[in-house]
């Protein structure tokens, strides 16, 4: 090899060792330290960015479980396994009592065809706007005014209008609950992942009323009161309301309702 | 150990990757820069030989030239020249390349590089219209040249560079006894 | 000086880097969305060009050029950049905080940003010297910046805009680009012209 | 990985994953190159050919480059190639060459190539290196050839250089306002082909270098603004 | 560019309408059944003090609460309750209304008499139990308005007869037929709070009404009428300060922060007659009008009778009703159906048909800046609407969105037909939102 | 009963002013322009102005529709973006022209980005200026009206600044001529009266704001001096009259504010000026309203009215 090809090899690599050290040295001395648990809960975290632990994202929310030492059940799409993960991470006694998942319900059946409208409404098309104006264009105090603002809020597009009531496709719906923060009417629940059963009527009027205004609300009859064997569900403030700790998802009070207004999900 | 792992690896890796790549460079280097200059020469000698047919070998004159960005070459057998020029255009610089025989008579024209608009001072770059120019002598000659409709100054342009090219052959017409 | 002023201007106006000469379209399209995040990658692209240069320049003119090393350019020049942008970025990240906040987070992108090798091949295509090659990269890096904070406020103006489904994003952002770039058409010959 | 997940990896980039008008990597050169459908293909090729060898050759020292230098390595090595390539074109295909000019250089900046090191070579078998080699390089090549097709044909009468039309259509396409709008147009047609399709989120962002400061990191289409996000 | 001090605050030019403006009001019989809902005004609701089956008399106080921003509410007629029921206000909060089935007879309860006023505190006291809310549209409890946190600092009372919305006139009507009550509210006021000059501002399109303050209180120094332009929304409170007395409202303070009190003429008008009788707020003076109404009137009726005897009262409707405000075609509210009751802050009844019901076509906003030019305080309605579209509370509140009096000049001018007042509202509550 | 009731909000009634009304204004004050110039160039003229509005009406029902979108054109500003795209066209210009014109305008430019209101630049300027790129010439094939045994005759000629950047001053045509437009140029630029007829209308029916024209005819006049040219022909001479009466008050595409109109004209002046002065094209005035409508988002956000009674801090 000569003199003229030496040169560029020599060249190049002096260059190279020198950046090699130069950057080595250089990391290492003003390293500024990241915990690397920050990344592990990242991963971990669901990554769908919904925000319902109330910060700006997962990874947000990485950071403050460490820096901030926040509270590790906020994350509702992750459900009690995400939980588990942080606590191992964090180091944390994971026994505690968990996040289950979710998911929404929608508690009014009102459709077209069971309930009227209270006014001929042509402001702003949003659930928001409506509800502002005599508590919105719904015959029933309560009920869905079918314009959709949970729909357009929620990440995974597992809610869509059905017959003029908002309707939530279960296996879509990660249970983020912003869906619920958002309609105006607080007529989303949610409900455990693990029970498929929920009462569609929000009216805490008396039945007799809510009868006049809608032929699928709950009429608070207690029939499925009876039903129930395991003292799951029971009226107040006019109408049946589930308690998920108690259900067993037998189904029972469905079929004892007579107007039909609790409902189960098949899948 | 452990200063060995985080400082001297990544610095050796980045050397010896260095020194394999460069090496490498080097091999391919030695291996076309020939191929290299062999080709450009080619190439350069035969667009010359587009403007000015009756050679196919060109030596560079260093002439003490004024003009910016002015090459001259001559025939290898003392025929003619070539002689590259430029100045601004409509869009930009203007370069032209004219082939010029012994008897100071244009023998070819082509523009090397242009920023004219496309479709209308482009009009003044293709061959057809640059024919127009070969065989005139003079720089009345050229001027008689009719300009491209809606180009003025593109046309312009080429013929002020092929008057100076011109000029450039009357300082360099000794060059070739 | 009237040279100088010709490159100087002739960069952010005519030869554009990003609206003429399409060097860096990443960029460009990712980071225009918000106007001080154009602004901060603008300011840092022009900063890493004009050190780029100061850097190359001396490389060049001194050791590769001198002993016919030419075809090691944009490898040296490369290897050099990306050196130095990741040792600013790290002492910026130490030291000063605040500005590795507005404007660190940017270096990183700058590395595999055309422009930056672009306007340090192209001071050596050009074959201009020290200064001239210093007055080219602030003029490629102020109409970098230049067409970024430009192109920030169209996006602002085009983020509620009722675009169809399919040209939603890019494809829409490109044609807003492709006006924009057609409006510079306009300073053709403004800078020859100046110096008639 | 299977057979299928091959034949996979080598088919993606070509459409379903195509580097540019899917992933939107290495936009400048589909841009500057494409005023003609010739440079296209040897944009392409050069492009496949150093995304071969930098692929290569990270794939097969991908664990024994420390992760500081990482990114210093991948350029020596891509810049090596590119270096390699300028030179057989300037010997052999000296009239391309002038043609893409700076653009050859500046293929080592070409984030397809670092970000297909990153987001693949780095962390993938040699063979299933190669396959995403060169579906991406192929798919690069086809998306320069399309935009350059359109951009030559409609911008100057001409394909390959055959004279199509007398006088050109819209002279326009050549020129830089033309190269953005078919760019957009392709893309548009692409993703109504796909319809509209994300590709697995990952690949976009992780290998885009913008990601670090891209307020949609991780969602895959980095200028999607929020209404537009929440639109559909 | 220097910032030219505006001479006068932009508004818009509203067709008037006021038909009804010289028919003398006529006293409407008392209606079968009334409907009290227990909020009528800004503040709290009241409790009912009555129940089911009890029967009360006229000006009888029914509702009441001690919570701060309330006044208690009165029988408008005599006979039973018939019940305490569900009520769903305007705002849509719900509340319960009493329902008060009359006798006919009218029977006036005995606790009515003037009342005995030594003090200021009597005063005070006398308005709150008048039952007495602004009259002029917000319903903001007089009494409080009347207590500010600085009276020595009050030195200007200006009396709002500008009546600048169209169609109504029962402003007018009151200062037409009751200009003495008027200006016996006025001396009270000034008496009771120390308050020496008074400005009665009247726009431009009531000349009458201008002659006849000029002519009742030429000999009164302290009292000024001031002509306004008929522009709406010169009635506006903040506007009216500025064109009469040159003070500037700050954002977010009121007016008595800067020394002025703002009443509106048939407030002062019902002060006045309070004084003299005793007989709490129970009947209003409104106009019923528009164009599915058959006979237009201004009439004086009992608080709580449905909109329905209203207008039938008025001849009934007159072809097909679409759409009936409570107020003014430019702030009223629309209601749902005209079983609603009269409240006490209500100055008009208007039915309109279905021609001057269908909404316009909108299109997208076209950037005309109309909507700017004629916002009074300067708005910028377009960019708060965009801000309002990208939920960019940061760029809602630097629009000051927060000062938007909700007048509507804005939604009226613009060729866009946009719906800006409904966004401002939305707006106003995504921005109180996230101060929480 | 009643029928059910219509609830909005208010207010409840609005003004006549409709968008469509605004677009029919603005097509009212280009009739004096759009005779004059039929006067001037001939029937070709009227043509070409028939051809441009129909396609532009055509493309955007067909786009609309194409997409499922309400139908907009009803609102007349194809209309408006129409007729002011063959105002800015050669009377001798092709028909295809025309047509790709139009539809850089209508689909390209307005409708891609969301329709009337959403475009960041003057649809008609961006067709203007790409088909100007993109066919230069002829883009630039001027006719000048020359009265030839006793009648109107077309013959070539370039426009009055073309004959200033040649040095051709001799031949310049008188001013009365200017006025009347008897010069070569697009074929609704010339008649300076016709257009000044339109602008008093549009002022006085309060479309457009006066500070955008006054503005731009007030740089262009003051930086002719400083450049030392002939200011009456800079104004009248080029398409500075029926860019800064037209097409700069474009709702859509300039700033809101009366301070932004002020500062966005002053920018168009110079730019103006600067590329007549300076630049190669002859003609700055569609560059200039182009840069300006790029740089209008910024304006907009620079120039916010002072809210009354607005307090620094909230
Ligand atoms: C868009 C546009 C592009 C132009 N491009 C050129 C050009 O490339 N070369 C040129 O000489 N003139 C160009 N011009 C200048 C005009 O055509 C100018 O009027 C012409 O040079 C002089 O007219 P004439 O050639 O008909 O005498 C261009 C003008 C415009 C508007
Ligand atoms: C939340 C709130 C608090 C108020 N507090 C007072 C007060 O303490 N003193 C007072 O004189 N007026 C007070 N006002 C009344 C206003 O000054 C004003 O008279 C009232 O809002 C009606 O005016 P408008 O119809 O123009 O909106 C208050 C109003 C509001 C909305
Ligand atoms: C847009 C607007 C217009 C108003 N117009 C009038 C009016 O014409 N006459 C009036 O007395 N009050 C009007 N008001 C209400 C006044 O602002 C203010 O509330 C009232 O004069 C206070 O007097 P009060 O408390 O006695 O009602 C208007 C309010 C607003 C927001
Ligand atoms: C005063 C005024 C000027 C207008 N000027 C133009 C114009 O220059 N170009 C154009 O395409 N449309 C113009 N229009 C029509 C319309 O506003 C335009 O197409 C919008 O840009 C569409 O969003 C104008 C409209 C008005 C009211
Ligand atoms: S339905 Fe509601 S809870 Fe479920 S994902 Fe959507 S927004 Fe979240
Ligand atoms: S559930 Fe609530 S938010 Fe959803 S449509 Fe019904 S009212 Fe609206
Ligand atoms: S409603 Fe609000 S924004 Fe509209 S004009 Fe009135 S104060 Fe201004
Ligand atoms: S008035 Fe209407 S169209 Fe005009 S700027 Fe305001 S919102 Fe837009
Ligand atoms: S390809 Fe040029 S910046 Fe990315």
């Amino acid at each position: 090899m000569s003199m003229t090809d030496l040169l560029p090899v020599l060249l190049i690599s002096g260059t190279g060792l020198l950046a090699g050290i130069m950057l080595a040295v250089f990391a290492k001395v003003f390293e500024v330290k990241v915990d690397p648990k920050i990344t592990e809960i990242a991963a971990v975290l669901p990554g769908a960015n919904c925000g319902a632990c109330g910060f700006a994202g997962c990874d947000a929310y990485a950071n403050q479980i460490v820096s901030e030492h926040a509270a590790i059940t906020l994350c509702r799409p992750g459900g009690d396994e995400v939980r588990k993960s942080i606590a191992g991470i964090m180091g944390m006694d994971d026994s505690g009592e968990g996040v289950e998942r979710m998911y929404a319900c929608v508690r009014c059946n009102g459709t077209c065809e069971a309930t009227e409208k209270s006014m001929d409404y042509q402001g702003i098309q949003t659930c928001e706007a409506c509800n502002s104006f005599f508590s919105g264009n719904s015959a029933c105090f309560y009920g869905c005014l079918g314009f959709g603002d949970c729909v357009n809020t929620c990440p995974e597009h597992a809610i869509s209008i059905i017959d003029g009531t908002a309707t939530i496709i279960r296996s879509k719906c990660i249970g983020c609950g912003l869906c619920a923060d958002k309609c105006p009417k607080n007529i989303i629940d949610m409900v455990p992942l693990s029970k498929a059963t929920f009462v569609a009527c929000a009216n805490n009027d008396k039945g007799a009323q809510t009868r006049k205004v809608c032929k699928n609300g709950c009429i608070a009859c207690r029939k499925c009161e009876k039903a129930c064997q395991f003292d799951a569900i029971h009226v107040v403030n006019n109408v049946a309301q589930i308690d998920y700790s108690k259900c067993t998802g037998c189904n029972a009070c469905v079929e004892g309702c007579p107007t039909k207004v609790i409902l189960t999900y098949m899948n | 150990m452990n200063y060995f792992k985080e400082f001297a690896v990544p610095a050796l890796v980045l050397t010896i990757i260095c020194l394999v790549v460069s090496t490498a460079l080097v091999a391919s280097n030695n291996l076309t820069a020939p191929m290299i200059e062999k080709t450009n020469l080619e190439q350069a000698n035969a667009a010359r030989a587009e403007v000015y047919p009756a050679a196919s070998e060109f030596e560079k004159i260093e002439a003490n030239l004024t003009e910016e960005g002015a090459e001259v070459y001559k025939a290898s057998d003392n025929s003619g020249v070539v002689i590259t020029t430029q100045t601004q255009g409509y869009g930009g610089d203007y370069v032209v390349m004219a082939g010029i025989d012994k008897d100071g008579k244009i023998t070819g024209v082509k523009v090397t590089s242009n920023s004219e608009t496309p479709g209308l001072g482009t009009k003044t770059t293709v061959p057809e219209y640059l024919e127009k120019y070969v065989s005139k002598a003079s720089k009345d000659e050229i001027s008689g040249v009719d300009n491209v409709a809606g180009a003025t100054i593109s046309s312009t342009a080429l013929k002020t560079c092929l008057n100076t090219a011109m000029d450039i052959f009357d300082t360099v017409k000794g060059e070739l006894e | 000086m009237k040279e100088l002023l010709i490159i100087l201007l002739g960069a952010v106006l005519v030869n554009n880097f990003v609206l003429s000469k399409f060097l860096g379209i990443c960029p460009f399209l990712g980071v225009s969305k918000k106007l001080d995040s154009a602004t901060g990658m603008g300011i840092a692209v022009t900063f890493v060009m004009l050190m780029a240069t100061v850097f190359t320049y001396p490389i060049y003119r001194f050791v590769l050029l001198p002993n016919g090393l030419t075809y090691l350019n944009t490898l040296v020049f490369i290897l050099v950049i990306a050196t130095f942008v990741q040792l600013v970025e790290v002492i910026l990240k130490k030291f000063i905080p605040a500005l590795h906040k507005s404007l660190g987070i940017y270096l990183p992108l700058i590395t595999t940003n055309c422009a930056v090798l672009g306007v340090t091949l192209l001071n050596v295509q050009e074959d201009y010297n020290f200064i001239q090659s210093i007055v080219n990269s602030l003029g490629a890096g102020i109409g970098f910046l230049l067409a970024m904070v430009l192109f920030a406020g169209v996006r602002s103006k085009m983020e509620n805009c009722d675009v169809l489904k399919s040209f939603r994003g890019l494809p829409i952002t490109l044609i807003a680009a492709s006006i924009v770039s057609l409006s510079f058409i306009g300073f053709t010959g403004v800078i020859e012209g100046l110096f008639r | 990985m299977s057979n299928n997940n091959r034949l996979k990896t080598l088919t993606n980039g070509l459409l379903k994953e195509n580097p540019v008008f899917v992933l939107l990597l290495g936009t400048c050169p589909s841009l500057a190159v494409t005023t003609m459908a010739q440079n296209g293909i040897g944009m392409g090729f050069a492009t496949l050919f150093v995304l071969l060898g930098s692929n290569i050759v990270i794939s097969l020292l991908r664990k024994i480059i420390p992760d500081k230098v990482r990114i210093p390595c991948y350029i020596v090595v891509i810049a090596g190639f590119v270096t390699i390539v300028g030179m057989f074109l300037k010997a052999f295909a000296p009239e391309l060459d002038a043609q893409l000019g700076i653009y050859i250089p500046l293929i080592v900046v070409n984030c397809i190539i670092l970000g297909r090191a990153e987001a693949f070579a780095s962390k993938n078998s040699l063979f299933d290196s190669i396959l995403d080699a060169i579906g991406m390089g192929l798919g690069f090549t086809i998306a320069l050839i399309v935009i350059g097709s359109i951009r030559e044909i409609i911008g100057n009468g001409t394909w390959f250089g055959i004279t199509l039309f007398e006088t050109a259509p819209f002279p326009l396409f050549i020129l830089p306002p033309g190269g953005f709008f078919v760019f957009g147009i392709t893309i548009a047609v692409v993703t109504m082909i796909t319809k509209g399709k994300k590709p697995n989120k990952s690949i976009g962002c992780a290998a885009c270098p913008s990601a670090s400061v891209c307020g949609h990191a991780g969602e895959g289409d980095c200028t999607a603004s929020s209404k537009e996000r929440s639109a559909d | 560019m220097a910032y030219f001090k505006k001479k006068h605050l932009s508004g818009v030019h509203v067709v008037h309408h006021k038909e009804t403006a010289e028919l003398e009001s006529v006293v409407m019989p008392t209606p079968a059944r009334v409907v009290l809902p227990l909020i009528q005004h800004m503040g709290s609701p009241c409790d009912a003090l009555v129940k089911k089956g009890d029967t009360v008399k006229v000006g009888q106080r029914i509702a009441d609460t001690d919570k701060f921003l309330s006044v208690p509410i009165h029988a408008s007629v005599s006979g039973t309750v018939s019940g305490v029921e569900d009520f769903v206000a305007s705002n849509g909060t719900k509340t319960k209304a009493i329902v008060i089935d009359a006798d006919g007879e009218q029977t006036v309860d005995e606790s009515i008499k003037p009342p005995v006023i030594g003090s200021r505190e009597d005063f005070l006291h006398a308005v709150r139990a008048s039952g007495l809310t602004g009259l002029g549209g917000a319903g903001f409890p007089t009494f409080i308005k009347l207590s500010p946190k600085n009276p020595d600092e009050v030195d200007t009372l200006v009396i709002n007869s500008a009546e600048c919305e169209p169609y109504i006139t029962s402003d007018y009507r009151e200062c037409m037929e009751n200009s003495g009550d008027v200006l016996d509210g006025i001396r009270a006021v000034q008496k009771y709070l120390g308050i020496h000059k008074v400005i009665i501002a009247i726009e431009n399109n009531k000349p009458k009404a201008i002659e006849l303050f000029k002519k009742q209180t030429n000999d009164d120094s302290e009292i000024t009428v001031h002509t306004l332009s008929s522009k709406y929304p010169q009635g506006a409170e903040k506007v009216i300060i500025y064109e009469t007395t040159g003070r500037v409202v700050p954002e977010g303070k009121l007016p008595a922060d800067v020394g002025v009190i703002v009443m509106n003429v048939s407030t002062i008008s019902f002060i006045g007659k309070y004084l003299k009788t005793g007989m709490p707020l129970i009947t209003k003076k409104i106009t019923v009008a528009g164009s599915a109404i058959k006979d237009p009137k201004n009439i004086i009726a009992a608080i709580g009778t449905p909109i329905k005897d209203l207008v039938e009262f008025c001849g009934g409707y007159n072809g097909e009703c679409a759409k009936i405000l409570m107020g003014g075609p430019m702030m009223g509210i629309a209601v749902t159906d005209d079983d609603q009751p009269l409240i006490k802050n209500n100055n008009a009844i208007l039915a309109l048909d279905k021609a001057h019901t269908d909404p316009p076509k909108t299109t997208a906003c076209i950037r005309c800046g109309r909507c700017v030019r004629a916002c009074p305080f300067s708005l910028m309605p377009a960019a708060i609407e965009r801000a309002f579209d990208m939920q960019d509370v940061e760029s809602l509140q630097k629009l000051k969105v927060m000062n938007c009096m909700e007048c509507g000049c804005c939604s009226f001018s613009c060729p866009a037909k946009r719906d800006l007042v409904g966004v401002n509202r939305l707006s106003k509550k995504m921005v109180r939102a996230a101060k929480r | 009963m009643l029928n059910k009731l219509v609830v909005t909000s208010s207010p409840h009634v609005r003004n006549r002013v409709s968008t469509t009304s605004i677009m029919l204004d603005v097509i009212v004050a280009l009739l004096p322009a759009v005779v004059a110039s039929t006067l001037i160039f001939g029937l070709r003229a009227l043509l070409i102005i028939c051809v441009s509005v129909v396609s532009c009406v055509v493309f955007e029902y067909l786009f609309r529709k194409l997409t499922k979108k309400d139908n907009t054109i009803g609102d007349l500003s194809a209309v408006v973006t129409g007729i002011l795209l063959a105002f800015n066209l050669p009377s001798t210009i092709s028909i295809p022209i025309v047509i790709v014109g139009a539809f850089i305008a209508i689909v390209v430019t307005k409708q891609l980005f969301g329709g009337i209101g959403q475009n960041f630049a003057n649809p008609a300027i961006v067709a203007r200026v790409a088909l100007l790129v993109a066919f230069a010439q002829p883009m630039t094939n001027w006719v000048i009206p020359k009265v030839v045994n006793g009648g109107l005759d077309l013959v070539s000629g370039a426009t009055p600044l073309a004959q200033i950047a040649g040095g051709d001053t001799a031949n310049l045509p008188s001013l009365p001529d200017m006025l009347l437009g008897i010069r070569g140029g697009s074929l609704g630029e010339t008649c300076i009266v016709a257009l000044l007829i339109g602008g008093i209308y549009l002022v006085a029916r309060k479309i457009i704001h006066p500070v955008i024209p006054v503005t731009y005819f007030g740089t262009v006049a003051v930086l002719s001096l400083c450049f030392g040219v002939d200011p009456l022909y800079e104004l009248l001479g080029g398409g500075v009259v029926l860019g800064a009466i037209f097409m700069a008050t474009d709702y859509t595409t300039s700033p809101v504010t009366t301070k932004g109109k002020f500062i966005f004209a002053l920018g168009c002046g110079f730019i103006t000026m600067v590329i007549r002065v300076y630049g190669a094209y002859p003609e700055g005035t569609s560059f200039a309203i182009l840069l300006m409508n790029i740089l209008c988002p910024h304006i907009d956000k620079l120039c916010k009215t002072k809210p009354f009674g607005g307090v620094k801090k909230a």
